[in-house]
């Protein structure tokens, strides 16, 4: 053992604090979605204890007020609803259920989706291909139609708009994972640990899940802004969240009759959903570049040599 | 690749201009009408349903009688005049010289046809309901007589004839039809997923209508229907929403024949206490809550509209009397009354505009009244299991927001369905009131009159099993070119007929 | 080959019947349609009546087993709304979706595929950033709300397009446009990202060390490879577009099947909503067939 | 033959730096080189060394992460390459100088036929196009040995063979007859067998259209088979420089010297013997007739075949013995290791392992067989999870076996496993990724040492590791034998690297046994042909061949 080999200097990990922040300040735009999404995240936290008050008290003499204008306190100055209520306060208070459903529906989707592509992709049992049927008539099945049903059986709730809209979304956790799975078995590490005595529930567990678990979050980024889509579509179709509770995308499915007239009351709420799905999928894209090593250089500080 | 995007950008700049002026120019006497919702079929035994009754009533198919908008009484139409032979037993006479379009007669057997047809059972046909569970026999005279029987005595049978709609006797008796054949000036060229067109009628019995085609299309969106009428896509829309209803040249308002109400759970405690109902309507901010549904809606005292036989126009509403309403809970909680216990609101979804909005305004004016009121707006079907007996066995106090439609004339499809004790919808049981309702019921003229202006008054000032909200106002976006007024019977009819085109 | 097409048919089939079967119990849950079908004030006597002539009085089993009989004897029932065959009416409605979902995917990939390779050939430049910032704003949008907008400002203001309805092409753009601007914003992000990795592959070196021209490189031998992932999504987006463009279908007035569906589900139309879903899932089953051959052709790799 | 007066190709003082967060990387320092017409010049060197960044800069194939060209001129034909447009540079690329790389399965576009891509060089190089273009393509095929030109023209790159898919790239590479072939490690993922042929071909086509050839490779063996003057590269720099028999006979830098030295394929005579020298008598590992047969998918109009990856092979081995499985890809050699750890099922046969079938255990015998045999796999990064931290990684056969030790005594364990294998115990908290190629094996054998097993059966352990870690990969197996007695099965293509370190050898092909005998009677008197032929295939240095 005469030769010392040079111990190859760890690249940069993605995943550290400093590196990852240092990262995002390069990407402008990222930067500007992360803010934005911390903000909105911290409103729908804090916002009903804030706001909650003015966010649900009638002003029916302030029906559809204009936005900017401060004569009615400045929580008035994106002007106020159909019932008068300010919308500003209504937007913050709005967040939380907004937030709230989408985060349910897409973690809930991912568990089940995740496990059930775990089990199909590893397994090659009957109990497999059962699921990837499941999965087809799941794909094939109509949302609203699920969404009806749920709604008219169990009574529309929050949980149960949140049942319907996870088990929408679900086939695509399975599938992907299942995919990735089917590749993922074959690597060596698995075989290292099959050869070591691993039971298949580990190897699933330990091994493949974790490798799995990036490319599910990775996709539920762009999924929650989906579900707050479809949420809003829901509503629009009369089968979302049921007033007297409320989402943005409810905000904007009750403001569309006032588009010509008081376009504020669709617009502002619109404009949140816009801005948030479009946060989520800037994020997910310089997410996908600081875990892409061929891409990461762009968002390096890179310093040439002197010369 | 800047260039391709400069194509691109030019492409879709061209492709903009030379768009051919996106406004279909209709021939003269072409007229497109735009309706809220696709009628389902064109079965004319349905006309009751909004969408199929704009479409054929009058026009396609013609009734008997036909009920003033102003007078509320029955006005001749297929039949010229009617009378009552005894008290069970009805002589119609019919009009003289009208063809079916399919070149039938219209004689005492067609009509009997017709008749014998909705009641037989064979098909499903919502217009009999209008009967309730009486029994029709019909026996023709002579060739332009037709004598009914009833097994009770219907005092109002001119009024009822008004929803029976005459058919060729070629129609198949025992299935429903989207091909209708009757004697209206109209008829019915073709049914698609996306048009109706009707045709003027050249053997029509009455005055030729100025109109010669009409299209029909629908659109769900008011906003957009409204659009329509106004870039001169469509001609006329029934029913928008009060906010698109912002052109005082266009724009129409009349007073449709529904009131809006929330109907209280009399039977269920706490509902069960006269006082917290009496709260009820005194924490209502009235004047605040009309601001949904546009200037012109009148507050409602009843569940019946001025002109209906019945109405009574000295009945006042409740106040808006919050303070007093306080007092009313703390007196009844003071009593023993739990009236904390969580109450239901029901609200059903797209019942009327602004439905929701406004089952929002009230929980709150009640919670701000002290009582706990939590809403839940339904889907239509599950809202008609809180609507209509059996109610759900674990229903609980309720509140349910309702709309009720009496284009009819006659207080007597109003009362018995609401306050007699076997009324599907009603939640009194006071075999008094019973009474009351059935003697009102048999008698006739101005002691029928008289009887319902009690019944009406007794149900606002003693009963308070509902919430009378407001009399509704209906919207219709009239294009320029048509010389036409919507009215009461609007919701129920457009008769291409009374269209005139305005002559420049 | 055509073992694999066999049992890919033979999968379908059983994922078809068990959506049917699923779907058929589901919307019993739903509750009774009488209710709907008579008007508010009809007597029990007439609900019985209903009942018994559209066959709800039997046992829910018992409607199954009748069901599934006449669905052998290729009859898919009456339509308690129409008067007429669900299957009739199921059909008349699908083209029209087909043909708004066909236009609208292809579009939106070819739109997607040229924005998105231009924007990789060049990542972080103007084009890309605007490019990326653009069709994720589109996807980002509700569509509703952007169809209304468009309505208001496209017909009622500028006069340039009709509202709504159907006839002329320019009664195509609108709808087209809204339809579009998700799958758009999707697959301009996955052809970026795969026109990204293909670009950095090592056969894209050889390419360039044979000395071929940059659009060459990129739209021959990069864009090649990255077809079957962009393949992939589009697949899934065209299959959630004929699962029923519900918003645009009935925000324009466009007879399509997603619109017959919301509408037959909520009047508890029964038998038409078993037909245009068992209408809709075998398109969409015949739709990922039709990928998974595209895969071969795309990639020789691939055989089945 | 060289004629260094009038070099086609001449790079003075090339200075690349890679740009990343840190301080740029200097890949390439301060690198001079030339080379004339018909003449190879080898850069040797190990992974990292910048051996391929070079002449990535005189294809301009360096962009990503960002190269930066600090300094130096590359003259081509006495043209300064970075004076030239995008255009102009174009032009030079695949014209007058081709390059050919390592793996051509990914190096050659999955979606189009070969073909089509070598008619691609015409056509952009405006030198033919249709019918023309074909005709001269199968011309070009037939030119580099692909048989059937005619139809194999339109098949597609998977379709071939590793050795057919290098021939294909090489004919692109000369489609247009270029002054300079850049060959990058174009054999090193070949069996012997075809590199030699490979080699040939290359030399074939040097002398037949006398262009330059530079050739990268870490393999000293090709590296002497083929240079003219060889350039030798260590971090960046070139360390030694001339022409090539000197260099292999007369090393002057010490890094140079450490590397021929590592040689395992060097004269048996000099190297040391790392043989076994305890073997007990008694058989640890008896395998009978152990076959396996994949079943083919079968067409729509084809009946079934099977294909026989393992047919009939039977072998004994000893405790403390080190049995060489040799073959080429293909052979079945890694589905006899597979089955034997149970991670494949035999069609038929036996292995009894301590007088038991170890395909016949039940599931609590299984386990206990498991802690007895280890494998150390190929490649150490892939056989290790990303996600684990180097404690996790050595410790979980004691997740798995709970017996074996108590949890208590895990990370003392652990930093004793490291330590056995020359790591420190600090690193049992780093991931995989943080560790080179030869510390990653190191760990692999750690892992498999941490259930004390009797028996490790090591699949290419060693094969994609530099030359100089593959010697200390070796000597760290030798001395783990003898202080654990363990026994090896040791899979590998290459034969010279189990001359020293196997006492037994066994030589598969096509899935049977063609040859079995004592290492040294083997490579002394191989009997079989194919054996013979795997050994001449080892390449011989050029100044020997030419001077015969």
């Amino acid at each position: 053992m005469t030769i010392i080999t040079p111990d190859i200097k760890p690249a940069a990990v993605p995943g550290s604090g400093s590196v990852l922040l240092a990262y995002l300040k390069r990407d402008k735009l990222a930067l500007a979605a992360a803010i934005f999404l911390t903000i909105v995240v911290l409103a729908a936290v804090l916002g009903p204890w804030l706001v909650g008050d003015a966010a649900s008290r009638l002003g029916l003499r302030q029906r559809n007020l204009a936005p900017f204008s401060l004569a009615s306190g400045w929580i008035y100055i994106l002007g106020a609803d159909t019932l008068g209520r300010p919308i500003l306060a209504r937007l913050i208070v709005g967040a939380q259920n907004t937030f709230g459903i989408a985060a349910a529906a897409v973690f809930a989707s991912m568990l089940v989706g995740g496990t059930l592509g775990l089990i199909a992709g590893y397994s090659e049992r009957w109990y497999s291909h059962l699921i990837l049927r499941l999965a087809d008539v799941v794909m094939s099945f109509p949302s609203l139609l699920l969404a009806l049903t749920v709604l008219y059986t169990l009574g529309p709730s929050i949980t149960n708009l949140v049942i319907v809209l996870a088990v929408t979304r679900m086939p695509i956790y399975l599938r992907t994972a299942r995919a990735e799975v089917l590749e993922l078995r074959e690597r060596m590490f698995v075989s290292a640990a099959r050869a070591m005595g691993a039971k298949p529930a580990r190897i699933i567990i330990r091994h493949i899940a974790p490798l799995v678990l990036p490319t599910l979050v990775t996709i539920s980024a762009i999924d929650f802004a989906t579900v707050i889509l479809s949420e809003s579509a829901l509503s629009f179709l009369g089968l979302g969240i049921q007033p007297p509770d409320f989402t943005w995308g409810a905000m904007v499915a009750n403001g569309r009759g006032y588009l010509a007239t008081a376009w504020w009351i669709a617009f502002w709420p619109g404009l949140a959903i816009m801005l948030t799905t479009l946060s989520l999928n800037i994020l997910s894209n310089w997410a996908r570049t600081v875990a892409d090593p061929q891409q990461r250089w762009r968002l390096q500080t890179l310093r040439k040599a002197a010369r | 690749m800047n260039r391709s995007v400069h194509t691109i950008a030019a492409v879709v700049l061209m492709t903009a201009a030379a768009v051919p002026s996106a406004v279909a120019q209709e021939a003269a006497q072409e007229i497109r009408i735009v309706l809220p919702e696709q009628p389902a079929n064109l079965e004319p035994c349905g006309t009751i349903i909004t969408n199929v009754g704009q479409i054929l009533s009058q026009n396609v198919v013609e009734s008997l009688t036909v009920i003033d908008p102003v007078s509320g009484q029955p006005q001749p139409k297929l039949a010229t005049e009617w009378t009552s032979v005894d008290p069970t037993t009805w002589r119609i006479k019919l009009r003289e010289g009208v063809k079916f379009q399919d070149g039938t007669e219209l004689n005492a057997d067609a009509v009997v046809f017709s008749i014998n047809r909705m009641i037989s059972g064979k098909l499903t046909c919502s217009n009999i309901a209008k009967f309730g569970d009486a029994k029709l026999t019909l026996t023709p005279v002579d060739d332009l007589t037709v004598e009914i029987k009833s097994d009770r005595p219907e005092p109002i049978m001119p009024t009822l004839l008004s929803v029976v709609m005459i058919v060729s006797p070629k129609t198949p008796v025992d299935q429903a039809v989207n091909d209708p054949v009757g004697t209206g000036p109209f008829t019915l060229a073709t049914f698609s997923p996306q048009t109706v067109v009707l045709d003027a009628f050249d053997g029509y019995w009455g005055k030729k209508p100025e109109i010669t085609k009409a299209t029909y299309v629908w659109r769900p969106e008011s906003s957009i229907r409204a659009a329509m009428v106004e870039t001169g896509e469509a001609d006329l829309t029934p029913s928008i929403a009060i906010q698109d209803a912002s052109n005082p040249e266009t724009d129409f308002a009349y007073l449709n024949s529904e009131t809006t109400a929330i109907r209280i759970d009399a039977a269920v405690p706490p509902l069960d206490d006269l006082r917290v109902r009496k709260a009820l309507n005194l924490a209502i901010d009235w004047e605040g809550l009309a601001q949904l549904f546009g200037d012109d809606v009148k507050r409602a005292s009843q569940m019946v509209v001025s002109g209906i036989n019945g109405h009574d126009d000295a009945l006042e509403p409740w106040p808006y009397e919050p303070e007093e309403a306080k007092k009313l809970i703390e007196e009844a909680r003071t009593a023993g009354v739990a009236v904390d216990t969580e109450i239901k609101l029901i609200g059903r979804n797209g019942i009327y505009p602004n439905g929701a909005e406004a089952m929002e305004a009230m929980m709150t004016m009640w919670q701000d009244a002290g009582l706990n009121v939590k809403l839940t707006m339904l889907d239509v079907a599950d809202w008609l299991r809180y609507l209509q007996k059996p109610f759900p066995a674990e229903r609980g106090p309720n509140l349910l927001q309702m709309m009720h439609d009496n284009n009819k004339g006659d207080a007597a499809f109003t009362i018995p369905i609401f306050y007699r004790s076997s009324g599907s919808y009603s939640t009194v049981a006071d075999p008094a009131f019973d009474k009351e309702i059935d003697e009102a019921l048999a008698a006739t003229d101005e002691a029928r009159t008289n009887s319902f202006k009690a019944i009406f008054g007794k149900a606002r000032k003693e009963v308070v099993a509902d919430i009378p909200m407001f009399h509704m106002i209906g919207y219709t976006r009239v294009g320029t070119r048509l010389e036409w007024k919507p009215d009461i019977t609007t919701n129920s009819e457009i008769p291409l007929a009374n269209i005139a085109i305005k002559k420049d | 080959m055509i073992t694999y097409l066999g049992r890919r048919a033979f999968h379908s089939i059983l994922s078809v019947i068990g959506l049917l079967t699923l779907v058929f119990f589901l919307t019993r849950l739903t509750g009774d349609p009488s209710a709907l079908y008579l008007p508010l004030d009809s007597t029990a006597e007439a609900r019985a009546a209903f009942a018994r002539l559209n066959g709800l009085d039997q046992p829910i089993y018992w409607q199954f087993l009748e069901y599934l009989r006449d669905l052998l004897q290729l009859d898919f029932g009456e339509s308690l709304r129409q008067n007429r065959s669900a299957m009739q009416v199921a059909l008349e409605a699908f083209p029209e979706t087909l043909k708004l979902a066909a236009v609208a995917i292809t579009l939106s990939t070819a739109l997607a595929i040229l924005v998105g390779s231009l924007a990789a050939a060049r990542p972080g430049s103007m084009f890309d950033r605007i490019a990326s910032l653009i069709s994720l704003a589109g996807a980002s949008a509700p569509d509703f709300w952007v169809a209304i907008v468009g309505i208001l400002v496209f017909a009622v203001g500028l006069g340039l397009l009709p509202t709504s309805g159907t006839g002329t092409w320019a009664h195509w753009i609108m709808p087209t446009f809204v339809l579009m601007l998700r799958p758009f914003g999707l697959l301009v992000q996955v052809v970026r990202g795969t026109m990204l990795s293909a670009l950095a592959s090592p056969y894209i070196k050889t390419a360039r060390a044979k000395g071929l021209p940059r659009q060459k490189i990129i739209f021959g031998h990069a864009l090649r490879n990255s077809l079957l992932p962009v393949v992939t999504v589009a697949g899934d987006l065209a299959t959630s577009l004929v699962n029923g463009a519900v918003v645009v279908e009935s925000i324009f007035g466009w007879p399509g099947i997603g619109k017959l569906m919301i509408d037959s589900i909520i009047q508890r139309d029964f038998a038409v909503v078993q037909s245009t879903i068992l209408v809709t899932a075998t398109a969409i089953f015949i739709l990922n067939i039709a990928i998974d051959l595209l895969y071969a052709v795309l990639d020789p790799r691939i055989r089945y | 033959m060289s004629n260094a007066t009038n070099p086609i190709l001449k790079v003075e003082g090339l200075t690349v730096d890679f740009l990343s967060d840190d301080e740029p990387v200097r890949a390439v320092d301060d690198v001079s080189f030339h080379v004339s017409r018909g003449e190879t010049l080898v850069i040797l060197g190990e992974s990292g060394s910048g051996k391929s960044v070079s002449t990535s800069t005189v294809m301009d194939l360096i962009d990503c992460p960002p190269g930066d060209i600090v300094a130096g001129s590359c003259l081509f034909d006495g043209v300064e390459l970075s004076s030239l447009g995008a255009e102009a540079r174009r032009n030079i690329n695949g014209r007058r100088i081709a390059m050919i790389f390592q793996d051509p399965l990914a190096y050659l576009n999955p979606v189009y036929t070969v073909g089509r891509q070598i008619e691609e060089v015409y056509e952009s190089h405006g030198a033919g196009s249709g019918k023309d273009a074909r005709a001269k393509t199968i011309e070009l095929l037939r030119r580099v040995g692909i048989p059937e030109p005619e139809n194999r023209v339109d098949f597609y790159p998977h379709q071939f063979s590793g050795g057919q898919r290098q021939r294909v790239m090489i004919a692109m590479a000369i489609a247009l007859k270029p002054d300079i072939l850049i060959a990058d490690e174009p054999t090193t993922a070949l069996d012997v067998s075809v590199q030699a042929q490979i080699l040939d071909l290359l030399r074939d086509l040097q002398r037949e259209t006398g262009m330059a050839l530079i050739m990268i490779t870490h393999d000293l063996e090709v590296a002497s088979s083929m240079a003219d003057r060889i350039i030798v590269m260590n971090g960046g720099k070139v360390v030694e420089t001339g022409i090539a028999k000197e260099v292999f006979s007369n090393p002057q830098h010490a890094y140079t010297r450490r590397l021929i030295s590592a040689l395992p394929h060097g004269n048996a005579a000099e190297a040391p013997n790392k043989r076994s020298t305890t073997i007990a008598d008694k058989t640890l590992l008896k395998v009978e007739h152990l076959t396996k047969h994949y079943v083919l998918a079968s067409g729509a109009f084809s009946s079934k075949r099977t294909f026989k990856a393992v047919d009939d092979i039977s072998f004994e081995i000893r405790r403390g013995e080190t049995l060489g499985i040799v073959g080429e890809s293909g052979s079945g050699k890694s589905s006899v290791a597979r089955m034997l750890l149970g991670l494949n099922e035999p069609s038929s046969g036996k292995a009894v392992f301590a007088g038991e079938n170890i395909f016949e255990m039940n599931e609590k015998r299984l386990m206990a067989f498991r802690r007895k045999v280890q494998m150390v796999f190929q490649d150490p990064y892939g056989s290790m999870n990303p996600r684990m931290r180097v404690y996790s990684i050595i410790s979980e056969p004691w997740v798995i076996h709970r017996d074996i030790l108590p949890k208590n005594r895990w990370k003392a364990r652990v930093a004793e496993l490291l330590d056995l294998v020359g790591l420190l115990p600090e690193h049992a908290d780093r991931y995989p990724h943080q560790f080179s190629g030869g510390q990653r094996q190191r760990i692999a054998i750690a892992r498999a040492l941490a259930s004390e097993p009797e028996l490790v059966v090591c699949d290419e352990a060693v094969s994609a590791l530099d030359v100089s870690i593959q010697a200390q990969m070796i000597d760290l197996l030798a001395e783990l034998r003898t202080r654990f007695s363990l026994s090896y099965i040791f899979i590998t293509h290459d034969l010279p690297i189990v001359r020293h370190f196997a006492d037994r050898i066994m030589v598969m092909k096509d899935g049977k046994i063609i040859e079995e005998g004592q290492t040294s009677a083997l490579f002394g008197a191989p009997r079989h042909e194919y054996t013979q032929s795997l050994l001449q295939a080892v390449p011989k240095p050029k100044w020997l061949t030419q001077a015969q």
